[in-house]
């Protein structure tokens, strides 16, 4: 006998809790049940390096209560993998055989890890840097590495080296691109970090990929495509991640990089819906359709998704490539469009750089208006320029104050101030 | 020019208790504060602190103490400080000295020579907890007689009635204008007076658009020598319209509003240009003679249709009750009489510390000449002019007075420090300023309920005191004499009041 | 051995009041003419309301055959012979003087600093001006004129076919002094038995005051007394008596005689409704009240009052607007009584057919031939 | 729900609000122990916008659509769903500053010393948030209503 859910959900991160949170706050009695390959409950993906770096404990990584399934109502199938969708009988079966019924379907199964094809892949000591299992392996083998290669100079690869420089290894970046962070950074704050890293001891190697990795059976050392020999005890593999769409595959989903959705997070099947990191949607600010993996994104997407799938009707009206990092002392918040400063366009690149105070900002504008935003060092009150950016405004007027380090409301003219708080406040009638 | 003043005020900061907030430096309009990061600590800066006390009182932390400054000429009966600080200031700057608010000399207070009565065995006194107490009072001429007819329905008065305004307090907010005061300010005294029932008065500002609606029925609305906003709507909207001839802080002298204060919303209201200066006569010009004064009573009655009293202001003069008389005659409605320590937003220091006379004196006089004329029923008297205190409002009622109208103890109750700087437009409390980011210092909200709960002490006080009289309707002490004794008065003012000594 | 003897002057002497006066009034609704004694049992029945510093009655109808005549009651302090000659040398430039008379008193009655008291009936006598004004307000204004010009002359009664009797004592002391038991008859009797508080004793200061037929008994104290005082004065009223019953009087005859206000409507600018009730009348109800309380607040009479009014053919009486002191109404066939209190009625009439108490400001309203009376016991207590 | 409503039209930007906001949020709460002796002081979760004569206060308006709670990585923000607040755990915070980056209204406050955020906690356990009741201008209103909208 076949047990059937209202909700069925594939996945435990992000978005599948944002779909569940939204679900209770609608539906207070359909079943929902939880499919996750890993045995373990709801944790941060985004919180490894901070569990690396041994910033905070096992315990935090965790993103909801132990109770919290049981709160909630959901049937957690841990430790089981959806192995195939039968859309026609709306079934889900699962790795042990079982199959269970849904009347709505949430993919939401995340990225894996992209690993360029490279010899000596099969060693020991080398890692990804995705799940709690890497980070546990990798804990276990801090203790006797002393030195670490990073393949990936992206946002994970950073903090990955940060992490492990924190630990006392000798850590040592590989990037293929002619800069760290590249994609959404420009060259002046790649300059900053390659600067901060190397300070630290970090040191960064650009242009640069692994070739061959060398070693017995655990890793001693790899080998550059230029030649350079690096050795050492341990490499993470920091890449990037992919979309894990094999199950849209099988249910016949429209793909391109991920799954393809619409503002409503549905795909091109009825009840089937999908988000986070295997989802692909509409970038507002690019003006196309990608993959945006980042926690902030999946949460509300499935908030979206778990909007819809109760019957409502809720539509994703804005979102866009935005991020939050910090290296060491060096805080980084990116958003919308990273436009490079040689070729930009359509765009106007405006920008302070004070190296000394390691304070950066650069705003890139189209029309008048934020299309995207770089800041380094001073980012309190970011959201503000988020919110001038997803609001279209023309910020021209006063596009010099955006440089001020205590930018905020007052910064802004009178009537697009009062336009963007307007819901928040009591204006009073005031003559003067 | 180098000056000679001495600062008038010293801020004392207990740096121990400073924690550099800054929000004294926010606060000073006149830049009494400053934070020096060079030695981390606030700074002051006495020479421009005019004693009005924001920052001591905004000050979280209680860290300061504003005080008249210590320094002084040497102490001389006739040269007083002030006369020094006058002559110098006149010696650097060749002008007239302006000043603000009331009279600050010591002019004879009667009301602090008068005292009240009570009743004591005889007759009771009456408890206001327990007992109706009444205070409500009409305002404008009473009808000679009634023409009382019994139909089947009981009786019924068959003829017209004068207009008559009515007020649930016979104390009324008297003329500040919009322009001499801010938006908020104004709308702080038309809510209490709607809130209470009684009235403000606009002064001669105009009353704006917005406000007619809402407060028309609680306004006293001016026209004066300007006429400023003045229009028919204007005169139809209001309760009672006044003519104002003179106001007791200074009489004989017209009024200037600097284009500095005639912003975009005091000029519409105004009818003025923006930032024009707003220039009141002296006189006004149709009106040289008793007869022009008829004139414009009956033109403003035509204007509203007789529907609503006229009202005259004039100030407290030597022949004050000859005047009031004439103006009854000349058919307004009612008198109002300013006396020498009426308020000002702005008035030369020689002219409000040295013309006109008390109000005590003047209220007395023109209620009396007006009964010796039997006329007094012909018109109300609203007296004006620096009082204080439900007492001195009850002690004038009792003189004759139909209501007062309160202009300076509004203001205190507004948060006024009474540092007579109105005229520089910097007004720290928010109150007699145009400048927005200082006028916004006055919640309209919180201030009106100040308002209220001023008028609203002192109605429980009036109250108290006539139940004490055994009298549970105002209408019973108005002009009831018998109930007020002088203390420590001279014969010719005991005739002039027209009381009994204490103990007669 | 007992050295002490106690001392009397602490001892509480029932023959000493200590409260305010008492008041009667009786009237005949047929117009019967009855002698003085029931007014003089009423009132010595509460002689503790009373001090003997004052006591007075108003008789009306007691001048049959001088009826068309002012009568007028004049009193000469320290029987004054020469006060006496003034007055009458103004009278006759004012009037023609008909007939007049010593008052008769009674030699036996040992009395307190007796004046002299003349009655004069006499015509107004109008020259000029004063042709063109009423000889109502012509007898007033001279009236006036000797009460307030003349030092030692006192008029205390001006009205015709009726008069006032009065003087320092006790009321009975006075009728008998008078002999008004025995030589006159009246069809309402209103008596007062004083206990003056703030005004000396006189005999001018006694109850009744009048002012041409009407009088005003009177117990209480009026605190609006000067708002009162000082708005008749403009109307030519000039109190001299330093007593707010006087000013009663006067408010009554403006109202009543010059304006014409019938007394329900006197009642209501005397003691208003208060203005809470005054909010919860009818549209019309609410305009009169309000009215009159707008036009007449000046003579509301403010503080604790019984009052008991009488002209010919009617009498009334009433209380305060909040009921400080008390008023009793009673009748029988066609007399009808009004007391301060009840037993001094009980005391002349024992089976009434009707008592009753009425409300603050409601006035008993006694009519000739007709039973208005009764009609203030609808909202009695 | 527990919400601050702001009135420019009255704030008068004395700042005042944000001195007692740090006051609430000291050890103490003792205003010159707060500035004066305690190392380091306090924060203040409100912010005065200046742009004379315009000023006003703003901090967390407790959204009911919360991005920053969305955003959050660590869980430490969450939305109350009984009083409606938007409450902050300071314990489970890893300062990523996702908060920052998505707070339309820059009410997310970037403590530097502890690396972390704080934010507008509605003076949890006062009767009234301390720049309410310590506003002198009536500028900041506390209402407790139940608003429109929602989750739905």
């Amino acid at each position: 006998m076949t047990q059937g859910f209202d909700y069925v959900i594939i996945g435990n991160s992000a978005g599948s809790m944002g779909c569940i949170e939204m679900l209770r706050s609608i539906d207070r009695s359909g079943t929902i049940a939880l499919v996750a390959e890993e045995t373990c409950r709801v944790y941060s993906r985004a919180l490894i390096p901070y569990y690396l770096a041994g910033q905070i404990d096992l315990e935090k990584m965790y993103y909801r209560k132990a109770d919290f399934y049981e709160k909630l109502n959901v049937a957690a199938l841990l430790g089981q993998k959806a192995v195939d969708i039968d859309t026609g009988k709306k079934e889900v079966l699962l790795s042990g055989g079982e199959r269970i019924g849904y009347n709505k379907l949430l993919l939401a199964t995340g990225g894996r890890p992209l690993i360029p094809p490279m010899e000596g892949l099969d060693k020991e000591n080398i890692f990804t840097f995705l799940n709690m299992d890497d980070v546990l392996k990798i804990e276990k083998a801090l203790k006797s590495a002393q030195r670490a290669v990073v393949l990936g100079g992206g946002v994970i690869g950073l903090m990955a080296a940060e992490a492990l420089c924190k630990k006392g290894l000798q850590a040592h970046v590989v990037e293929l691109a002619g800069r760290v962070l590249a994609p959404v950074v420009d060259e002046p704050v790649s300059s900053l970090l390659e600067a901060l890293f190397a300070e630290k001891g970090v040191q960064v190697t650009t242009n640069n990929t692994i070739k061959e990795i060398k070693g017995g059976s655990a890793v001693d050392g790899v080998v550059l495509t230029d030649g350079t020999q690096i050795s050492c005890d341990m490499l993470v593999l920091a890449m990037g991640v992919a979309p894990r769409i094999e199950l849209g595959v099988q249910a016949g989903l429209k793909i391109d990089r991920g799954i393809l959705v619409n503002e409503r997070m549905e795909t091109s099947q009825a009840d089937l819906y999908a988000c986070g990191d295997c989802a692909q949607g509409y970038d507002s600010v690019a003006g196309i359709s990608k993959v945006i993996p980042l926690w902030p994104n999946a949460y509300l997407g499935g908030r979206i998704a778990g909007a819809n799938m109760a019957g409502g009707r809720r539509e994703n009206v804005w979102s866009t490539n935005m991020n939050s990092m910090h290296f060491f002392d060096l805080c980084l918040i990116t958003a919308g469009l990273n436009v490079s400063a040689k070729d930009p366009g359509d765009f106007v690149n405006i920008s302070r750089l004070d190296m000394q105070k390691k304070y950066y900002r650069k705003f890139t504008l189209r029309e008048g208006r934020i299309a995207g935003f770089i800041l380094a060092g001073k980012i309190s009150r970011a959201g503000i320029f988020v919110n001038l950016m997803r609001t279209k405004a023309d910020v021209s007027q006063f596009a010099d104050d955006l440089f001020n380090e205590d930018f905020g409301y007052g910064s802004i003219p009178e009537n697009l101030r009062w336009e963007l708080l307007e819901k928040d406040l009591i204006l009073g009638v005031v003559n003067q | 020019m180098y000056s000679y003043l001495l600062p008038e005020f010293t801020i004392e900061r207990k740096t121990d208790r400073c924690i550099k907030c800054r929000v004294c430096e926010r606060q000073c309009p006149f830049g009494g504060h400053k934070y020096d990061p060079d030695f981390d600590a606030m700074s002051s800066f006495e020479e421009v602190c005019v004693g009005c006390q924001r920052c001591a009182v905004f000050c979280p932390t209680g860290a300061l103490c504003v005080q008249p400054h210590h320094s002084q000429y040497k102490p001389n009966y006739n040269w007083t400080r002030e006369k020094f600080q006058d002559l110098k200031k006149q010696a650097e700057t060749g002008g007239i000295i302006l000043t603000g608010s009331g009279n600050d000399k010591p002019y004879k207070v009667y009301w602090d020579h008068l005292v009240l009565n009570a009743s004591q065995v005889t007759n009771p006194s009456i408890d206001p907890l327990r007992e109706p107490m009444e205070l409500r009072t009409f305002l404008g001429k009473k009808n000679d007689t009634l023409e009382i007819e019994l139909n089947k329905e009981g009786f019924e008065i068959k003829n017209e009635l004068n207009p008559n305004k009515m007020i649930e307090l016979p104390v009324v907010f008297s003329a500040m204008s919009y322009g001499a005061i801010s938006y908020q300010a104004f709308k702080s005294l038309a809510m209490a007076a709607k809130e209470v029932g009684t009235l403000f008065n606009t002064g001669e500002g105009g009353l704006p658009l917005e406000m007619r609606g809402e407060y028309g029925g609680n306004a006293v609305v001016q026209c004066a020598s300007g006429r400023f906003g003045v229009d028919s709507e204007y005169l139809n909207c209001a309760s009672i319209v006044e003519i104002k001839i003179g106001q007791g802080a200074k009489p004989g002298i017209g009024g200037h509003l600097p284009g500095e204060k005639v912003s975009l919303n005091v000029a519409r209201n105004r009818m003025i240009p923006e930032g024009t200066d707003a220039i009141s006569p002296a006189p006004q010009h149709d009106i040289y003679s008793i007869e022009d004064l008829s004139m414009l009573i009956y033109a403003l009655k035509e204007a509203t249709n007789y529907t609503k009293p006229i009202s005259v202001k004039i100030a407290a003069v030597h022949h004050v009750a000859a005047i009031a008389s004439g103006i009854v005659r000349a058919g307004a409605d009612i008198v109002a009489i300013d006396g020498i320590r009426g308020g000002t937003g702005s008035a030369p220091k020689i002219i409000r510390d040295n013309i006109g006379i008390p109000i005590e004196l003047a209220l007395a006089a023109v209620d009396k000449r007006l009964r010796d004329e039997g006329i007094r029923n012909k018109c109300s008297v609203i007296a004006a002019g620096g009082f204080r205190c439900s007492g001195d409002i009850l002690k004038a009622i009792a003189l004759g007075a139909d209501a007062v109208y309160i202009g300076t103890a509004a203001l205190v109750a507004m948060g006024c420090t009474l540092c007579q700087k109105c005229y520089t437009g910097k007004c720290a409390w928010g109150i007699c300023t145009q400048d927005p980011y200082l006028s916004k210092r006055l919640n309209p909200e919180i201030v009106s309920i100040k308002l209220v709960n001023l008028l609203r002490s002192w109605e429980r006080e009036i109250k108290e005191m006539l139940g004490g009289m055994g009298i549970n309707a105002i209408e019973s002490i108005r002009g009831n004499r018998d109930h007020l004794r002088g203390v420590g008065l001279e014969g010719w003012e005991l005739d002039v009041l027209g009381v009994k000594g204490a103990g007669e | 051995m007992t050295g002490y003897e106690r001392k009397s002057s602490e001892r509480y002497l029932p023959d000493q009041g200590r409260e305010a006066c008492g008041l009667f009034g009786v009237m005949n609704t047929s117009g019967k003419m009855f002698p003085g004694n029931i007014a003089i049992s009423a009132i010595k029945n509460i002689k503790v309301r009373g001090n003997g510093l004052g006591g007075g009655f108003a008789v009306y109808g007691l001048y049959p055959d001088y009826k068309d005549f002012y009568a007028l009651h004049i009193m000469f302090e320290d029987k004054r012979r020469d006060v006496k000659t003034t007055v009458e040398n103004f009278l006759t430039e004012n009037f023609i003087v008909t007939y007049d008379e010593q008052i008769p008193t009674n030699p036996h009655v040992n009395i307190f600093h007796p004046p002299l008291v003349w009655r004069y009936f006499v015509t107004p006598e109008k020259k000029g001006d004063e042709r063109n004004i009423s000889d109502d307000e012509f007898v007033v204004d001279k009236v006036m004129h000797i009460n307030t010009s003349i030092e030692d002359a006192y008029v205390f009664s001006s009205g015709k076919n009726m008069g006032v009797f009065k003087g320092v004592g006790f009321p009975e002391e006075i009728a008998d002094y008078f002999m008004l038991d025995k030589m006159y008859e009246g069809y309402i009797w209103t008596v007062h038995s004083r206990f003056p508080t703030n005004t000396p004793g006189w005999w001018g200061g006694a109850h009744p005051f009048s002012i041409l037929d009407w009088t005003v008994v009177h117990n209480g104290e009026i605190s609006s007394y000067g708002t009162n005082r000082r708005f008749l004065e403009m109307f030519g009223y000039y109190c001299t008596l330093y007593t707010d019953t006087e000013v009663m009087a006067y408010a009554v005859d403006y109202l009543m005689r010059r304006q014409g206000y019938p007394i329900e409507v006197a009642s209501k600018i005397f003691a208003p409704p208060m203005w809470d009730v005054i909010n919860r009348m009818d549209e019309k109800e609410k305009h009169l009240n309000t009215t009159l309380r707008m036009v007449y607040g000046p003579l509301l009479l403010n503080g604790p009052f019984t009052v008991i009014v009488a002209r010919h053919n009617e009498m009334f009486g009433i209380t305060d607007r909040i009921r400080l002191r008390p008023i009793t109404a009673g009748a029988k066939d066609d007399m009808v009584y009004l007391s301060s209190e009840e037993a001094a009625i009980r005391t002349v009439a024992p089976d009434l057919d009707f008592a009753w108490t009425p409300h603050g400001g409601n006035p008993v309203v006694v009519r000739m031939n007709s039973t208005d009376h009764l009609l203030s016991m609808e909202n009695s207590i | 729900m527990g919400k601050i409503l702001i009135k420019p039209e009255v704030c008068i930007g004395c700042h005042l609000c944000e001195i007692w906001c740090v006051v609430a949020h000291s050890r103490t709460k003792d205003i010159l122990k707060a500035f004066l002796l305690e190392k380091p002081a306090a924060l203040s979760r409100v912010i005065v916008e200046e742009s004379l004569p315009v000023t006003f206060a703003l901090q967390c308006r407790h959204c009911s659509e919360p991005e920053c709670v969305f955003a959050c990585i660590s869980g430490a923000l969450y939305k109350d769903t009984v009083s409606g607040r938007v409450i902050h755990d300071s314990e489970k915070c890893v300062g990523c500053y996702s908060c920052v980056l998505v707070c339309p209204y820059g009410g997310i406050i970037i403590d530097q010393e502890n690396k972390k955020v704080i934010k507008c906690d509605l003076c949890e356990g006062f009767e009234k948030p301390y720049c309410v009741s310590h506003c002198p201008n009536g500028a900041l209103v506390y209402t407790n209503q139940e608003e429109g909208g929602g989750n739905k």
